[in-house]
């Protein structure tokens, strides 16, 4: 049987692969495809102690099923600003996004 | 878990299948390429400009029109299966829970989302 | 237990035994036979689908008053093995600029896509490949897979048409999966389970007799997903030439169409399973497995009819048209619907078998009604605003 | 190692491989499908951790529906076929550091937790996790507040991105 912690590094990795997309992009659309690794790299920690834990709880499948609608609600709202932006600016890069600055 | 071994298989020889068969095609078809032949076809008239076309916004919203009643339907299938044990109060939650999705349909509708334009 | 009675355990059990007696380990002759089983099916499936393409053009030459094919051999049975050697023997073409792996990549997505779905069909009380407790959402999850083959097909054929014809492919079947996804849960509702085969067992009364606006709004949303007429508007040939699939020749090209052939054939399957009982008739399929095998493929293929029978009598309608459909029509109504049998299954809880029946028979009845005469009126107000208000003409004297 | 333990393996570097191309690919539709292929293995992953519905759910929502929704974003914020300029920022190297030092800190943190080596116990027979769910997310005990709210949250997110995406106010 595979123990808990292969999983939960399994997950960490995930998460570190996210956030390094999420730091290293340009483009907008490529820093929401770290996101959703990272999202998932959540969701596997959730799903795997519930497994680990007591089954008959669950807490962990709940928290997994709404992981769902929470990434489906971000890259819905994430995507539609990107086209939004893209309209009015014609870019997508991250780096030139820089209205608020001023 | 020895379900998932079932599916693992369905999905190699799934694969395999059509793998070998376009292997076949590959290894008995003729193979004399030339520019004409691998020209993209658009009625017999030269190509012009990209494929790379701009595509409407519409599509964009049919898309999460469906994402949104996808993670709904995601929610409403345990539901669904437990409802024969479950009383009227379940039955109630659904229904809130349906209506609530159904009133953002009506707003994309209302704000002519919906329209092939 | 017998051959005749339970042959999948026989012949898996025999197989293993010779496995294990050629000194091979337990577990991996299990997979092995698994294996072989899976192989088996697939195999037949592949030469039904084969006559599948024989069916189709003599059913549709039946249709348009023809005869179809009847050259090669008896009835022209030869014909789809000969239409097989030509796709082989056709030259394999890439278009230039396409993206290599993904375009490759599409046509066998595509079949495996379809090919999956035969693991969670119950083809007998014993027969069955996975006995999995989310049967109807595979379903879905296999369909999701198909859905993004043909926007690889699409995108990688570096054609504008291919493109075009993907999308509007996409676009279609994401819109029609909202009513498939909501008509699956009747069933789910009915017999407390996503299994398949508990749902085959709780169907005493076929659904389709409790829910038979359930069964018809799974079958149109069957057909738009299957990308057939009336909903063909992808490969529109007159605007589109083939759509998504236009710059794919030989068996890459075979193999999208063969896809369609057998998804065609595997949803007549699952509306069978769905909502008339699947391998049940009567009590027939307690005599024998093979027996039941024969009532669920004669069923499908009366799905399978129904399908043609729609595809050649219908016109191909504007996507304009067909989305406008799908989202202010059967969506709304397909909620309306589970509501609708969630509250009369919780009042009707108690009810005896015919009440029940009764109940949910009217209910649908009622609620077809109901959106028949909603959609009615609005189209005379979208007319009216169109033409203008015609005031009846009198009669003069 | 048994030979579930190889088949994780497998999985894991399945999907961290994907998961790598898809922040380092170049062409943003080759990334969304590498993003597909990892889903996938997430997917695997729940399916060996015996979590059916969260598995097929994860191919239904992930790459039926935001898989699709990625293509055609990039589809409509993008003029041309070509990538022009770096995917990546000049400081991609302290964006690499920072994920390793989350990485190894995690890892450190996670090795001191007592339950990190625990292993998980056979599923009771008859156990049927859907059932369950359902009644979790329904009962009033339990989950149904989340559940509404989710609604909810989806609704604003419908509304939301229709209205932020199509502004009538820009044309």
């Amino acid at each position: 049987m595979v123990p808990l912690s292969w999983y939960l590094m399994f997950a960490a990795a995930l998460f570190s692969i996210g956030l390094f997309g999420v730091l290293v992009r340009r483009n907008a659309v490529a820093i929401l495809l770290g996101v959703e690794l990272m999202l998932n790299a959540v969701n596997i920690n959730l799903v795997a102690f519930w497994r680990y834990g007591d089954v008959t709880a669950m807490a962990g499948q709940v928290f997994a099923v709404i992981v769902f609608a929470v990434a489906a609600a971000e890259v819905a709202v994430g995507l539609a600003l990107v086209i939004s932006v893209y309209r009015r600016r014609n870019t997508v890069i991250a780096d030139e996004l820089d209205m608020l600055k001023w | 878990m020895s379900e998932w071994l079932y599916i693992a298989l369905f999905i190699v020889v799934g694969l395999i299948i059509p793998i070998g068969a376009i292997g076949a095609g590959f290894i008995f078809g003729p193979k004399k390429p030339n520019p004409i032949k691998e020209s993209t076809y658009e009625c017999g008239i030269e190509t012009v400009g990209d494929a790379w076309i701009q595509f409407k916004s519409q599509y964009y919203i049919f898309a999460l029109v469906f994402l949104v009643f996808d993670v709904e339907a995601v929610f409403l299938f345990p539901w669904a299966v437990k409802l024969g044990q479950l009383g009227l109060y379940a039955v109630v939650e659904g229904i809130i829970f349906v209506t609530i999705l159904v009133v953002g349909l009506v707003y994309t509708w209302r704000k002519g989302m919906l329209e092939w334009v | 237990m017998s051959f005749w009675n339970d042959p999948l355990k026989v012949a898996a059990d025999w197989l293993e035994g010779v496995f294990t007696g050629w000194g091979m380990d337990a577990v991996l002759s299990h997979v092995l036979v698994a294996f072989l089983g899976v192989f088996l099916l697939i195999a037949l499936l592949m030469v039904l689908d084969i006559f599948l393409v024989w069916i189709e053009r003599k059913v549709v030459a039946r249709f348009q008053d023809r005869i179809g094919p009847n050259r090669l051999g008896p009835f022209g049975l030869i014909q789809p093995f000969a239409d097989i050697i030509k796709l082989i023997i056709k030259e394999d073409t890439t278009p230039s600029g396409a993206d290599k792996v993904v375009y490759n990549l599409a046509p066998i997505l595509s079949m495996m896509s379809v090919l999956i779905l035969w693991a969670v069909v119950p083809l007998a009380p014993v027969v069955l490949g996975v006995d999995l407790n989310v049967g109807a959402l595979f379903l879905i999850a296999a369909g999701a897979i198909g859905t993004l083959s043909i926007i690889m097909a699409g995108w990688s054929s570096n054609n504008k048409f291919a493109m075009i014809g993907g999308f509007r492919q996409v676009a279609v079947m994401v819109s029609f999966e909202i009513p498939m996804l909501t008509m699956l849960m009747i069933p789910t509702i009915y017999a407390g389970s996503m299994n398949m085969n508990a749902i085959i067992g709780a169907q005493d009364v076929w659904f389709f007799i409790l829910s038979p606006l359930g069964a018809l709004i799974f079958l149109i949303a069957a057909i738009a997903e299957l990308g057939r007429a009336p909903f063909d508007l992808a490969e529109g040939e007159s605007e589109l030439v083939s759509g998504f699939n236009i710059e794919y020749s030989g068996m890459k090209f075979g193999m999208f169409y063969a896809g369609e052939l057998l998804h065609a054939f595997t949803f007549g399957g699952f509306w069978a399973i769905l909502f008339f009982g699947g391998y049940r008739f009567f009590g027939l399929e307690q005599v024998s497995p093979f027996l039941a095998i024969l009532i669920l493929i004669i069923k499908a293929m009366l799905g399978y009819w129904v399908i043609m029978w729609v595809k050649y009598t219908m016109m191909r309608i504007r996507i304009d048209q067909m989305l406008g459909f799908n989202w202010k029509f059967l969506t709304p109504l397909a909620f309306a619907l589970l509501l609708v049998t969630a509250l009369m299954n919780a009042l009707l809880a108690d009810a005896p078998t015919w009440l029940y029946a009764l109940g949910m028979f009217l209910a649908n009845v009622v609620t077809g009604w109901i959106a028949l005469e909603i959609a009615r009126s609005a189209t005379r107000k979208e007319r009216e605003q169109v033409e203008g208000i015609k005031t009846p003409v009198e009669a003069h004297h | 190692m048994t030979a579930q333990q190889i088949i994780f393996m497998i999985v894991a570097a399945y999907t961290l491989g994907s998961a790598l191309m898809v922040v380092t690919t170049r062409n943003l539709v080759h990334a969304a499908l590498w993003l597909v292929s990892t889903l996938f293995g997430v997917a695997v992953a729940y399916a060996l951790l015996n979590a059916n519905f969260i598995a097929v759910v994860q191919v239904v929502v992930y790459i039926g529906a935001i898989a699709i929704l990625f293509i055609f974003a990039v589809m409509l914020t993008r003029k041309d076929m070509r990538d022009s300029g770096p995917q990546m920022n000049r400081n991609w190297w302290a964006g690499a550091i920072v994920a390793v030092l989350v990485f190894a800190g995690l890892a450190f943190l996670l090795s001191g937790w007592s339950g990190f080596q625990n292993t998980a116990a056979e599923l009771p027979a008859e156990f049927d996790a859907i059932s369950l769910l359902g009644e979790a997310l329904t009962s009033p005990q339990a989950f149904v507040l989340p559940f509404e709210v989710a609604s909810v949250l989806l609704l604003a997110a419908l509304v939301g991105a229709v209205y932020v995406a199509f502004n009538p106010t820009k044309k």
